[in-house]
């Protein structure tokens, strides 16, 4: 009887494991190999023809802490992750909210937001790239019509970062926006009225009720958010190479110009484990904060 | 404010969604203090009613006024009620305590009253003790009960109920049924309650409005309605089992109240009022059944027979009855438990005189010995 | 479909080893970008399938691999795991790189007839330059630009300006710019992102000044003409107004030159086909103003020929090689980009002869290599190119100074330079 | 607000503002986030050369259709692009469907760990590994084959994670009236977890297409001929911004390759926003 049980829960064990399998062997082979021997590259020199490769320790580590463009980089990345995520998260439920909503042409609407997210991001950096031409751009010829003066919203330190946030934003916020209109659904219309007899207007039912409620959902779309404010990189090839002056310069795309531009792997590959390391511990953060936030579905 | 001026006045309103599922024409007055309780099967606009009186819909016509003021087109937080759903509608992230805070809260009631009104509501529903609990961690009786103190804590003379036992088990509901009622009366609010169960009108009106397609088939006291079923539908809803329905031509023509066209007339009779006999003497004024089934309850069983031309009757004996299924038996009532309605309309005909039954018949069953086991 | 390829190439390499006398098919695999916007990869394809018609014992797998960076990735990635690639056209600039890194061989370890020798002396010099590194010619120039000066000269002519004379010297180009800039236009363009060290070269130059040795080891970001050279290239926006201020869009001023946003652009020869369709007016293309001297610096990607690839495969990329840069492929290649031709006997085809006399714009460039100059190139060159453009963007956008910017690229170029002295 | 909001007959007494000031935000911000496509689309139809002048007068062209239909094999590096997503999704699918119902489902030791591993994974970007991606790729022989594009992508650790949620809530009891039935585990998931967990399939299809559809690096990377390449490897040819872009040209290409996609989009809109809907994925 014991015996039975025992068995029974090995042989369930042992499905687990099979039905896992696969996964994690393309997983091992295309990304934990390789992230592990990433690892192992950046502990060694640069190797060329004058100077074999050698052992280096964390050398490659302290060289990046030294480089100043390091620090600019991992900067602005916070910047950019920092305007990026609660904007486009707001607009995603601003945007979610709307298109739940019952106003005439709703399907307009929501596929209107929702475009952009099947564009190829090189193409929509092309697009905006010319949207920021100074004078002759799109954006240059609406500020005109109100008479703003022309700004070189890509070649100047100030705008360049923020031109690029706009981009990722625009193609980011109908994504999220999918995940809230989802999570939007599963909220009973009942709580809403209860809301509303207990005389919490519009505002006050947002705050109080639908934000906590849509809490798993940000905390989804924000690990999201996360991940593509280090992962989206595409337009920067178009529309700035992470200039003027390394003012829009993000960190893969330092990573990528140190690995296939500069010849430097072992730097890109510390540096990769430097983003590694911060993203799995945010990961592993999230992860428990998600699993105690919805305890109470 | 004068006695005879109604608590909610709703004056011929309409509400249509696409054709179906609204109200037409309603008019009711509610009286202070009671508790009314608007019952019929689901679409019937009893839900809707409820909304309009809560202004979480607006009337497309009419008028509706809430202690003297009319209140169609505000807001439901200003008409000063509250009001239970069916689901409870308890915001899944606030504890107990917050739950039933939340419309003062809203309203920035004071802190002390706050606490004060809390400690109320909590003992009232017999909460004390769970404020920090999330609904998920409660059961469905007691989150029942904190839709029941967030309805009651801020004071409000109005409370509207939306079916709020329905998930509840039998049990708990029939005592959730008593607590309601006493709260109400203890309280001394106006209660409007939707329900499609008879029973739980039946227990606990002052008023029970039937509804059906939208309009109110009848409105009275519970015994009112029982006893005196303004329709045929009103008739079959109310009542567990339904009064039998049977046309007037499956009647020997004796029975049939003079002055009454046969060809279309419906005749009711209350499985209380009906008299089984097992022999054959089929009489002038018996109809021929035979029986299907029978039920036992313990004090009473349910006797099933069926009627050629019918959908059948039921019959309510005291005590345990055996009746094998196939048994002919014929069926008999005192005049007096005689209903009867239009064919067509359903409306309750009151005929001049009933026709004088030959006899008071014998209560020929009785006992169990009465029906020979066969 | 590549197991095809491998076991054709393995076949090859036993053949190889074991000393057939026979020349078997030989496997080529190149890739190359396409720098120009447009379909090019059907001109390319072309000259390879005229290629396999005249050599009927070779195939060649020519690899569209995105831009210039694309295109150095994939060769990268394509080496270090041993797949085999035997050329490609990458950047000209990045040789040193592709020494250091071991992926390349030079020619002259495959070169071995006195006519190949000859061939390798065919060439611009000033296209060769950039690909000599060590006293060895590691490539062979294929397409290759220069700087020009666009100018439409419909605007000249409204401003009163004699459009058949482009200003020639940096006063003329002020003063042409000065008359030019009006109504919301500019007088002149010059593109400060994707290449800012390229267009300071020519500042650099015209002032007198190299901006590093030919050995690739040692800059000269600090000069006091180079200096100089950038603040000219500030005051343009600054002083004399006739360019806006903060750096201009690499990818959209061929845009705003052919909407007529600006009366003059620097850019790349390789605009020249384009331009040409897409500008609705009269348009001239001159060198670039002298001021010390004349002078441009040359750009584009150069043939490489990769390790690790059997003799055969080296003797037929050559092959490969040679036919893609002969004179009717070069005017070929040349008139369907703009890119110049990379001989001299380019020039003497008809093709090219009679497009010039129709379209004399196109023999600019060609006229500017005279007095061109190497790409900016040295050791770890994409770094300290990176610390030179950063300078220059930071200079046109007013950060810091051009003295100040220029000096802290120059220690940071010293600072890598140092270990390949 | 529930569908007695939609369809209120004309006697409402009061205007709802608030619905009024809803739809003029929704609408503006509508038309602000679709406007890049107008504009690429009006860009499209002018000649090359004036698609900025913004002139509404001048006349439209498809001449830059023409250009770039004619320069790239369109066609077939459409079906190329077909067969890639196909191929990707079917992967995903069985994959993260088998790895999802484990963690859902089954009790086995270093489940969690494992799990947190699939998370981690979300966090290993493809695009910095690629030089070792490309070797693993080249040393498995896939090189230049769709699945070769694809398999690095198969196991998703997005999908994964969807999966696992929407088997979580799947009613327990289904599953043992499944098995009473004398289901397999495999017919349990195939019968049971799979019909249950439909939208979230959808979802994350929309989604796993939209994303492959417009992958680009990768594929040039891992591919050498146009019979393998995709739609996105064409565009790529239009914007070289090595020596300008030419706007009217590259929005043609643009549209070109995302107009599938976008017709497929706009014609089952509603049924994709109703799988998200249904999908409840939180």
């Amino acid at each position: 009887m014991n015996d039975m049980a025992r068995l029974q829960k090995q042989r369930l064990a042992l499905y687990g494991w099979m039905l896992v399998a696969p996964a994690l062997a393309l997983m091992s082979l295309f990304a934990f190999y390789p992230a592990i021997a990433t690892l192992w590259h950046s502990l060694f020199t640069r190797g060329t023809t004058r100077r074999p490769s050698v052992f280096a320790g964390f050398d490659n580590y302290g060289d990046l802490f030294a480089d100043p463009t390091f620090w600019t980089v991992a900067w602005n990345n916070i910047i950019y992750a920092g305007i990026t995520i609660p904007v486009s998260i707001i607009f995603a439920l601003i945007m979610a909210l709307w298109a739940n909503a019952h106003i005439p042409a709703r399907s307009f609407v929501r596929s209107a937001y929702f475009t952009p997210t099947i564009l190829p991001m090189i193409a929509a950096a092309n697009l905006w790239l010319f949207f920021y031409t100074p004078d002759l751009g799109v954006i240059d010829q609406i500020t005109g019509f109100f008479g703003a003066s022309p700004t070189n919203w890509l070649g100047q330190p100030e705008t360049a970062l923020a031109s690029v946030i706009m981009v990722t934003i625009w193609k980011e916020a109908g994504f999220f926006m999918i995940f809230y209109l989802a999570a939007l659904q599963t909220i009973p219309p009942d709580l809403r009225e209860a809301a509303r007899i207990e005389g919490a207007g519009r505002w006050t039912y947002t705050r109080r009720v639908l934000l906590p409620l849509l809490m798993p959902t940000t905390i989804f779309v924000f690990v999201n958010a996360m991940i593509n404010s280090v992962k989206l990189i595409d337009h920067l090839f178009i529309l700035t190479k992470g200039g003027p002056n390394n003012a829009s310069k993000l960190i893969l795309y330092w990573i990528w110009e140190m690995a296939f531009s500069y010849f430097d792997s072992p730097h890109a590959a510390a540096m990769t484990i430097l983003v590694l390391l911060t993203l799995g511990l945010v990961a592993v953060i999230q992860f428990r904060l998600v699993e105690k936030r919805t305890h109470y579905r | 404010m004068s006695a005879q001026s109604p608590f909610i006045q709703i004056k011929a309103v309409s509400r249509v969604f696409n054709g179906c599922n609204g109200v037409h024409d309603l008019s009711i007055d509610i009286p202070r203090g009671s508790f009314v309780v608007l019952l019929g099967p689901s679409g019937c606009g009893k839900s809707t009613t409820l909304r309009l009186i809560a202004g979480l819909e607006t009337a497309d016509q009419g008028t509706i006024a809430i202690d003297g003021k009319d209140v169609t087109n505000m807001p439901p937080s200003r008409r000063g009620l509250s009001m239970v759903f069916q689901s409870y509608a308890l915001f899944p992230h606030l504890s107990v305590a917050e739950n039933i805070i939340f419309g003062l809260k809203v309203r920035k009631t004071g802190k002390e009253e706050i606490r004060t009104r809390l400690d109320d509501a909590l003992s009232v529903t017999g909460l004390a003790g769970y404020e920090d609990r999330k609904p998920a961690e409660l059961s469905g009786g007691q989150r029942q009960r904190v839709a029941l103190a967030r309805a009651i804590v801020a004071g409000h003379p109005l409370c509207l109920m939306d079916e709020p036992l329905s998930n509840l088990d039998a049990k708990l509901r029939h005592s959730v049924r008593r607590d309601i009622r006493e709260l109400q009366q203890r309280l001394g609010i106006t209660v409007v309650y939707v329900t499609h169960d008879q029973t739980e009108a039946m227990s606990m009106a002052d008023i029970v409005i039937l509804m059906k397609d939208g309009r109110i088939e009848q409105a009275g006291n519970p015994a009112d309605l029982y006893l005196k079923p303004a329709t045929s539908f009103a008739a079959g809803f109310v009542g567990s089992p339904p009064m039998a329905l049977i046309p007037a031509s499956a009647l020997p023509g004796d029975v049939i109240p003079a002055g009454l066209d046969m060809t279309k007339l419906t005749f009711g009779i209350r499985p209380e009022d009906l008299v089984l006999t097992t022999s054959a003497d089929q009489s002038a004024w018996s109809i021929a059944a035979t029986v299907t089934g029978s039920e036992f309850l313990g004090a009473e069983t349910f006797v099933s027979v069926a009627i050629p031309g019918t959908e059948g009757a039921t019959a309510r004996l005291p005590g345990q009855v055996h009746i094998a299924p196939g048994t002919k038996v014929s069926l008999s009532w005192a005049g007096a438990a005689a209903h009867w309605f239009d064919g067509e309309d359903g409306h309750r005909l009151e005929p001049a005189m009933p026709r004088q039954t030959a006899q008071e018949p014998n209560t020929s069953i009785e006992t169990d010995t009465a029906i020979p086991s066969l | 479909m590549r197991n095809i390829v491998t076991s054709a190439a393995f076949a090859a390499g036993l053949m190889a080893t074991a000393a057939s006398p026979a020349f078997a098919a030989t496997e080529l695999t190149m890739y190359y970008p396409i720098a120009v916007g447009g379909p090019l990869t059907n001109v390319i394809d072309g000259m390879i399938e005229g290629f396999e018609a005249e050599h009927p014992d070779v195939k060649v797998n020519a690899i569209y691999a995105g831009n210039y960076d694309d295109t150095r990735l994939r060769a990268v990635s394509a080496l270090k795991s041993g797949d085999p690639a035997q050329l490609s056209v990458m950047f000209s600039i990045d040789v040193y790189d592709l020494i250091e890194q071991d992926l390349i061989v030079p020619f002259d370890d495959v070169v071995k007839t006195a006519e190949d020798k000859e061939w390798l002396k065919g060439f611009y010099p000033a296209l060769m330059a950039n690909g000599e590194v060590d006293g060895k010619t590691w490539g062979i120039p294929f397409q290759r630009s220069t700087i020009v000066m666009y100018y439409n000269k419909d605007m000249f002519r409204e401003a009163g300006l004699d459009p058949e004379h482009a200003p020639a010297t940096w006063e003329e180009l002020v003063s042409a710019g000065k008359a030019l800039a009006k109504d919301g236009k500019w007088g002149l363009m010059v593109p400060s992102t994707g290449y800012p060290y390229w267009m300071f070269q020519c500042f650099a130059i015209q002032n007198g000044k190299e901006l590093m040795s030919k050995d690739g080891t040692e800059t000269y970001f600090d000069d006091p003409a180079v200096v100089e050279a950038l603040e000219f290239w500030r005051g343009l926006a600054t002083d004399e107004k006739i360019m806006p201020e903060g750096t201009i869009e690499w990818g959209t001023l061929r845009q705003a030159f052919v909407q007529g946003q600006t009366a003059m652009m620097w850019h790349s020869t390789g605009n020249l086909s384009a331009v040409k369709r897409e500008a609705k007016f009269d348009f001239g293309v001159a060198m670039l103003p002298k001021h010390k001297k004349p002078g441009s610096p040359t750009g584009g990607g150069n043939f490489y020929l990769f390790k690790n690839s059997s003799d055969e495969q080296k003797a037929a990329s050559l092959a490969l090689i040679k036919y893609m840069t002969a004179p009717e492929r070069a005017a070929e290649w040349s008139i369907a980009t703009g890119y110049v031709g990379v001989t001299p006997e380019a020039y003497e085809t008809d093709a090219l002869k009679s497009y010039a006399a129709e379209f004399p714009q196109a023999v600019v460039a060609r006229d500017q290599l005279e007095v061109a100059i190497p790409e900016f190139s040295t050791y770890d060159t994409a770094r300290v190119r990176e610390g030179l453009n950063n300078a220059i963007q930071a200079a046109l956008t007013g950060e810091k100074s051009p003295k100040e910017a220029l000096e802290g690229a120059q220690a940071e170029a010293t600072r890598l330079l140092r270990a390949f002295h | 607000m529930n569908t007695a909001f939609a369809s209120h007959p004309a006697k409402r007494t009061l205007p709802d503002f608030d619905k009024i000031l809803d739809t003029i935000g929704a609408w503006a911000l509508a038309i602000v986030w679709i406007s890049p496509l107008l504009f690429a689309t009006w860009a499209a139809l002018q000649p090359s050369g004036t698609a900025l002048g913004l002139d509404f007068s001048s006349p439209l062209t498809i001449e830059n259709f023409v250009y770039v239909w004619n320069a790239v094999p369109w066609a077939g590096y459409f079906a190329n692009t077909v067969v890639l997503v196909t191929l990707i999704l079917a992967g995903q699918l069985v994959l993260c469907t088998l790895a999802g119902f484990a963690f859902a489902r089954f009790e086995f030791r270093g489940r969690d760990t494992i799990f947190i591993l699939v998370l981690l994974q979300l966090f290993i970007l493809p695009e910095v590994l690629i030089v070792e991606n490309y070797a693993i790729v080249s040393k498995l022989g896939l090189f230049d084959t769709a699945l070769g594009i694809g398999l690095p992508y198969m196991a998703s650790a997005f999908g994964i994670f969807l999966l696992r949620q929407a088997f979580k809530s799947v009613p327990v009891e289904l599953e043992e009236a499944a098995r009473i039935e004398g289901c397999s585990w495999m017919g349990v998931l195939w019968k049971v977890y799979v019909p249950a967990a439909k939208p979230v399939y959808l979802a994350y299809a929309l989604v796993s297409i939209a994303t492959h559809w417009n992958n680009f690096l990768w594929p040039l990377i891992v591919t050498n001929s146009p019979d393998t390449r995709p739609l996105t490897v064409g565009l790529s040819l239009f914007g070289a911004p090595e020596t300008g872009v030419d706007i009217s040209v590259i929005s043609a290409a643009t549209i070109m390759t995302v107009a599938p996609l976008l017709i497929a989009f706009l014609i089952f809109q509603r049924q994709f926003i109703q799988a998200f809907l249904r999908a409840g994925i939180r």
